[in-house]
């Protein structure tokens, strides 16, 4: 399987919101590299600059001096005056309230992943899922962001900035896709051992492809097809795993750790740690905190047979 | 080195002067702007979880009493009267004036110490039982610490004129002491205020 | 009093390095191979319980820590409250109905116990059910003080009503028919 | 220490020499350990703060270094995420908190009394109660450290995570105790030098006459006096949580987890600027020394000191921009993050004018001049790009932001601290540092810096987040961590040269004398190293330009005593003669009141009732330190004649 390469920049605005902030930094960036420039060239022929002998000393010099600073000082307001105008415009329009129609996604921080909800007025067409975030390209996305535990921090360059997830207090961010594709994100506000590998992939998709994926993930579970799937079945819903995942159809209901229901669909594991492939999850099932150390799963000695049955069970949760 | 060249003397100067000419008038004003903007910062605390509820206190939680922190209040701008008859006594380089009036305001501060004990019950509220009750206690507890250093510093003194005969020094420095008292109680006044009458006003 | 104290701080300093530690992983996974799935609701045999591994967690802030996780996380609190006892007995108090000791606790989570108490075998591995006696234990005030935590920040599920921030964010940029799900 | 020291020459100027050595007896009456524990010389103390807070350097820098090892490759297993928290953690609690703040104000208790003429401190023994408070808590988070319990909720602790739940065991409880040890000892100094530049100025040095560098320390020591009790508060507020149960910060109850932020960057804002504005005391000097002329400005250069410190206390929420801040909030401090660049432009431009008109001597100190200008300049240019809200939405929390602030400590600070060492080094020990190592030190440093951090800026605004142990392998961001990781190894390569000529110069160095750059200020006007009296008579200023405005006498009043520690008061303003304070013998009840003060907070985070018990053990160190001693000294005869400035004026 090849992995496809997710976006992860702010070099690479894919939203209407990045890509202005793009703009925003080139223009600093250029006025930055200027004013350096002319600073250093000032130091050092100030420093290094040829000095006549018989040079002029009297106090009249140091009234020029004077002048220039004056002059720099005048045009460094002046600079930052553009510069601040420019960020204020756009920061007020970037907050301004968006189009009425909207997608509106709660995001909860967890230690360490990312719980995904989308609202819906009908209960049942609620979907919830983790790690990943569907949206259609074009349509502007509201995220709720809400933290379990302690502050995290949500941040796809691609696709703009970051608010911070702070339990106690309700944050939204919001932007416009403008490019579809995968955007890679990862908890920008140091949340505990795992901060590191706290990822989140956002598919940017075409409106078409995105209503597929949410009818497909509205869907309960699938029915184990065979036996040996059956049996991974139940070794979900008795073992472990059911104390804190939960697969929509079944009476597996935990609530502690990401939602399974449709996990074979998606591209990641343990937040965007491991690609999803059979032996990763096998790996993931069994020792965890090799992979995570830290992680709130704990290791789980099943018996290879159980474990096998788990696997194929999984395999099927398209 | 150049040579030294004599340009005036100054031997004639004073040793020992009250006030601001004096090095130790510098310590306790800076000391003054640490604890004052400490108990500001509380009491900043305090209007800051204030936003967080709906009701002040919270609801369920009795209003802070009056009585006693009523009493304490009196009894803190009571002890201005000692203080300021150590002052005087200080300036006028009085020992025993001194002695008299340090001995009863550290013993009118230890009953403010006592009584601030009480005042923590008297608030109806513990620390641990919700953010109001904490910020409570935090303002009650910062100015405590405050006033305690001030107490103790006043005991040393009261100890050092009864025992030692003072050197103009000491004098210098029960003045000082005196002033930082006055800190101490008018820094008290809007702190009663935020804790017992805030929160009746509704 | 002095040297109390002091001899105090100096153990308590000796202690920190087995209260600090984090250990993330107990065994190699093979060996604490106590899952075997359960087809039924009937529990043969006794709990495994080793008692060498105990005071490891007993003295363990992130045993502590993760075992107060767990009791959340279990709904432990659903019966037992925090502590003070509901629907189950309280476990604050000094009163053990099954005994304190770590391994009978282990056992009473492991197999369940009659009129009401559920058993967590092949629900939680044994290092997990350690942690959560652990910190049963340190809220009546057994095994390490220093080690436990004062309070918890846990966000209850149920908002705090008397809180403003419990309804809606203060600057919504939405329109209200968005925010009722 | 002493074994080296060399020869002592050019004693500060005195109408009679004999006061030499009653002086010396009166201010170094005893010797032995006993006398170094009981110290009470702001020079001794001085040396100590300055030793202990480069070991925490040191120490910070090995921990750098294990960061840029575990980051060099993605996926490396050097490190877990438990010791790869703790030691990022102690990395920045170090280097602000143990290093950063302490060294400067520690250059400020070596050199205030020094550049104001004085013999001493305002409060010798205050001094000394500082230092060791300091060396305890210093010590106690190392401890904790090495004992597996290193703080590991970053520099910063934000709750929930370094609260009860999130945080367990004593590890967070230890970090916020420490932040109260250091708290005391910031202020201590800072009350210090505010009495010491205030009252014991030279007679005749106005405050329209004070070099840069006073100033720059008295500007700090005010806006210490206002910042750091918002720390103290918070990690007392934390401590409470973690200890006692109570709610400050538990938003189930009330509580805010904003809360902490606020008070934790109401101090931690203008902390750089308290790092930062000392920094600019050092290159003032050391500019107008080796371009032999005063800097350009010098009214426009004290109102920037005096505007940065004021507006950086209306920073603070630009740390907090991603928790929504309301748009009038962020408006405001938006504008003022960005103007803040003014001032610092403004002082930059007048260094490089006085660079144009002046004669530059290129001697090690100056390069580091050039140095800060260039790294400097680029902190503060990408400072003002995220002062921007739009782009710190982006750049927040991102190795961007690493690099930025790496640019304006090292190049705002640790630049021109090296700087101070080279410039400073022969008035501490009597002997010049090597200009050839020196010069290699400054090469090593100036490109290892750069390849470290440039490379930090592209590595955040690619989406590398701060605080990560480790990234996956197809994020792609595993070669310019190697880039950067390889200049840490050139920067430990400075260092390390450096350490060199410390160790050569202390024993070996060419003999300095007074005055060896021919400064213009008072401290060249003592030995090298200084007597522990510093100065003989009050010498007398008559000029902003100090020792340069002499001729061929140096102008002093006589009239102190020699008999005991006796320090001249002079008046704020005008620097006008008025007291002859008599400061404390040596004593041993700070060191004592330190250990006590050490004990309440140790204990304090085992048991709240440390705290009282700590309160009333006090004042047994403290009726030792008050108690009226009977101190016997033969009468002088009196010297005839009153006092009078104009004359030399």
């Amino acid at each position: 399987m090849t992995w496809l390469q997710a976006a992860h920049s702010a070099l690479h605005p894919a939203s209407a919101q990045a890509d202005r902030v793009g703009r925003l930094y080139n223009f600093l960036l250029i006025v930055a590299v200027l004013v350096f420039v002319a600073v250093m060239v000032a130091a050092l022929w100030a420093a290094w600059r040829r000095r006549p002998i018989d040079e002029d000393t009297s106090p009249a010099r140091d009234a020029r001096a004077h002048r220039v600073i004056f002059a720099g000082a005048a045009a460094t307001v002046a600079i930052l005056f553009v510069a601040l105008v420019y960020d204020l415009a756009l920061g007020r329009s970037l907050t301004r309230r968006a189009t009425r129609e909207m997608l509106t996604v709660r995001i909860t921080g967890h230690q360490w992943w990312w719980e995904v909800e989308y609202e819906d007025p009908t209960p049942q067409n609620r979907v919830r899922t983790a790690n990943e975030l569907h949206v259609p390209v074009g349509q502007t996305v509201a995220l709720k962001l809400a933290s379990a535990d302690v502050i995290h921090s949500f941040w796809a360059p691609s696709l703009g900035g970051k608010k911070d997830l702070i339990p106690g207090h309700h944050n939204e961010l919001w932007f416009t896709p403008t490019e579809p594709g995968l955007y890679r994100m990862q908890c920008a506000e140091f949340c505990g051992l795992q901060h590191a590998y706290m990822a989140l992939e956002v598919v940017v998709e075409d409106s078409k492809k995105f209503a597929q994926w949410i009818n497909a993930q509205r869907k309960p579970a699938a029915t184990p097809p065979d036996t040996l799937t059956a049996r991974g079945k139940l070794v979900f819903e008795s073992g472990p795993c059911a104390t804190c995942h939960a697969i929509a159809g079944t009476s597996a209901a935990g609530t502690i750790g990401p939602d399974l229901t449709h996990i074979a669909s998606r591209r990641w594991l343990a937040s965007g740690r491991l690609g999803n492939t059979r032996a990763n999850l096998a790996g993931w099932i069994v020792d965890p905190q090799r992979i995570k150390p830290g992680v709130l799963m704990p290791s789980n000695g099943l018996e290879p047979a159980d474990l096998q049955a788990l696997l194929n069970y999984l395999a099927s949760l398209k | 080195m150049k040579p030294a060249k004599q340009v005036g003397v100054i031997h004639s100067l004073p040793e020992n002067v009250f006030g601001a000419a004096a090095l130790t008038w510098w310590a306790v004003v800076s000391l003054m702007l640490i604890e004052g903007t400490t108990l500001a910062l509380c009491a900043g605390a305090y209007v800051y979880v204030r936003q967080n509820y709906y009701e002040w206190p919270p609801a369920h939680t009795p209003l802070p009493d009056l009585g006693i922190p009523s009493i304490n209040l009196a009894l803190m701008l009571l002890t201005i009267v000692p203080a300021w008859w150590v002052f005087r006594s200080a300036r006028a380089h009085d020992r025993g004036g001194v002695l008299v009036g340090a001995s009863l305001q550290a013993i009118m501060g230890v009953a403010i110490m006592v009584l601030r004990y009480f005042e923590l019950q008297a608030v109806n509220v513990r620390w641990d039982t919700n953010a109001y009750g904490s910020v409570v206690w935090g303002v009650l507890v910062g100015h405590a610490v405050v006033m305690v250093t001030d107490v103790m510093d006043t005991i040393g003194l009261a100890l050092m004129f009864a025992i030692e005969e003072p050197e103009e020094k000491h004098f210098v420095d029960s003045c000082e002491n005196t002033q930082f008292w006055y800190f101490v109680v008018a820094s008290w006044l809007p702190l009663f205020f935020l804790v017992y009458l805030y929160p009746r006003l509704g | 009093m002095k040297r109390a104290v002091a001899a105090a701080l100096m153990a308590a300093t000796i202690a920190a390095c087995d209260r600090e530690e984090r250990r993330f992983r107990e065994l190699p996974p093979s060996a604490s191979a106590t899952n075997a799935v359960r087809q039924s609701e009937l529990q043969p045999g006794g709990a495994i319980v080793e008692e060498s591994t105990y005071t490891k967690y007993d003295e363990n802030a992130y045993a502590l820590s993760q075992g107060k996780r767990l009791y959340e996380g279990m709904n432990c609190a659903g019966c037992h409250f925090h502590g003070g006892g509901g629907i189950g007995p309280p476990l604050m108090d000094d009163e053990w109905i099954y005994g304190s000791d770590p391994a009978q606790i282990f056992k009473t989570i492991v197999e369940g116990r009659p009129n009401g108490m559920p058993s967590f075998k092949g629900k939680l591995g044994n290092s997990q059910v350690w942690q959560i006696v652990a910190y049963v234990r340190s809220m009546s005030g057994l095994g390490s003080r220093p080690a436990s935590s004062a309070r918890d920040d846990h966000m209850k599920v149920a908002p705090n009503l008397q809180l403003r921030k419990a309804e809606r964010p203060r600057n919504s940029f939405l329109p209200p028919s968005t925010q009722q799900p | 220490m002493t074994a080296a020291s060399p020869p002592v020459i050019d004693l500060p100027p005195a109408v009679d020499p004999a006061d030499h050595a009653r002086l010396r007896r009166t201010y170094e009456p005893i010797r032995g350990f006993y006398a170094w524990l009981a110290s009470v010389d702001h020079k001794s103390i001085a040396k100590r703060y300055i030793a202990t807070c480069l070991v925490f350097f040191a120490l910070g820098g090995l921990e750098a270094a294990v960061i840029r090892a575990q980051l060099s490759r993605p996926e490396n297993g050097l490190v877990g995420p438990d010791t790869y928290n703790q030691v990022f953690t102690m990395h920045g609690t170090t280097m602000m908190f143990l290093f950063a703040v302490p060294i400067m104000q520690a250059m400020g208790l070596y050199l205030v009394p020094l550049m104001v003429g004085a013999k001493e401190t305002a409060f010798p023994r205050l001094n000394a109660l500082g230092y060791w408070v300091f060396l305890i808590g210093g010590v106690f988070i190392y401890t904790g450290f090495f004992l597996n319990a290193g703080a590991d909720a970053g520099w910063f602790a934000y709750v929930p995570l370094s609260g009860p739940e999130y945080s367990s065991g004593k590890r967070v409880d230890i970090w916020a105790q420490m932040i109260t040890f250091t708290e005391i000892a910031a202020l201590i100094a800072a009350l210090q030098t505010i009495a010491t530049v205030l009252k014991l100025r030279a007679p005749g040095m106005s405050l329209n006459r004070m070099p840069l560098f006073l100033w720059a320390q008295l500007v700090t020591a005010f806006m210490v006096i206002f910042a750091m009790p918002s720390v103290a508060t918070g990690s007392l507020f934390l401590s409470f949580d973690r200890l006692v149960g109570s709610q400050f910060y538990n938003p189930a109850e009330g509580g805010d987890a904003l809360l902490w932020q606020h008070l934790f960057w109401f101090f931690g804002h203008p902390e750089v600027y308290i790092i930062f504005i000392p920094a600019l005391g050092f290159i003032s000097q050391i500019v107008t020394t080796f371009t032999r002329r005063p800097v350009v400005g010098y009214p426009v250069m004290v109102l920037a000191l005096l505007v940065t410190a004021f507006m950086s206390f209306g920073l603070w929420v630009h740390h907090m921009f991603a928790t929504t801040v309301p748009q009038l909030g962020s408006t405001f401090f938006t504008a003022a993050s960005t103007l803040i660049a003014v001032p610092t432009g403004v002082q930059i431009f007048c260094w490089i004018a006085t660079l144009w008109l002046g004669r530059p001597v290129w001697r090690t100190p100056l390069l580091f001049v050039m140095g800060f200008i260039a790294v400097f300049t680029i902190g503060g240019l990408t400072g003002v790009m995220v002062a921007s809200v739009p782009f710190d939405l982006q750049a927040h929390d991102s190795y961007f932001v690493v690099a930025h602030l790496h640019y304006v400590l090292l190049g705002g600070a640790v630049f021109p601290l090296f700087a101070a060492f080279y410039y400073w080094f022969p008035k501490i020990t009597g002997r010049l540092m090597n200009e050839r190592l020196g010069r290699w030190n400054f090469w090593l440093l100036f490109v290892g810096v750069n390849v470290t951090f440039f490379p930090m800026h592209r590595l955040g605004l690619e989406g590398m987040t701060r605080r990560v142990y480790t990234y996956l392998e197809s994020t792609g961001w595993g070669t310019l961590n190697l880039v950067s990781s390889v200049g840490a190894v050139i920067i430990v390569a400075g260092m390390a040269v450096f350490v060199v000529n410390l160790a050569r110069s202390w024993r070996g160095g060419a003999v300095a004398g007074a005055n060896p750059w021919d400064a213009d200020t008072l401290e060249w006007a003592t030995s090298s190293p200084p007597p522990p009296y510093n100065f003989a008579d009050p010498i007398v200023v008559t000029s902003r330009s100090g020792l340069w405005a002499y001729g061929d006498e140096i102008p002093v009043l006589q009239g102190l005593r020699t008999d005991l520690p006796q320090v001249l008061v002079t008046t704020v303003m005008d620097a006008e003669p008025v007291l002859r304070h008599i400061h404390p013998s040596p004593t041993i009840a700070p060191f004592v009141m330190a250990v006590i003060i050490g004990a309440m907070l140790i204990g304090g985070i085992f048991t709240p009732w440390a705290y009282p018990a700590g309160l009333v053990a006090i004042g047994v160190p403290w009726l030792m330190w008050a108690w009226p001693r009977r101190r016997s000294y033969e009468h002088q005869e009196e010297l005839k004649g009153t006092f009078s400035l104009e004359a030399p004026i």
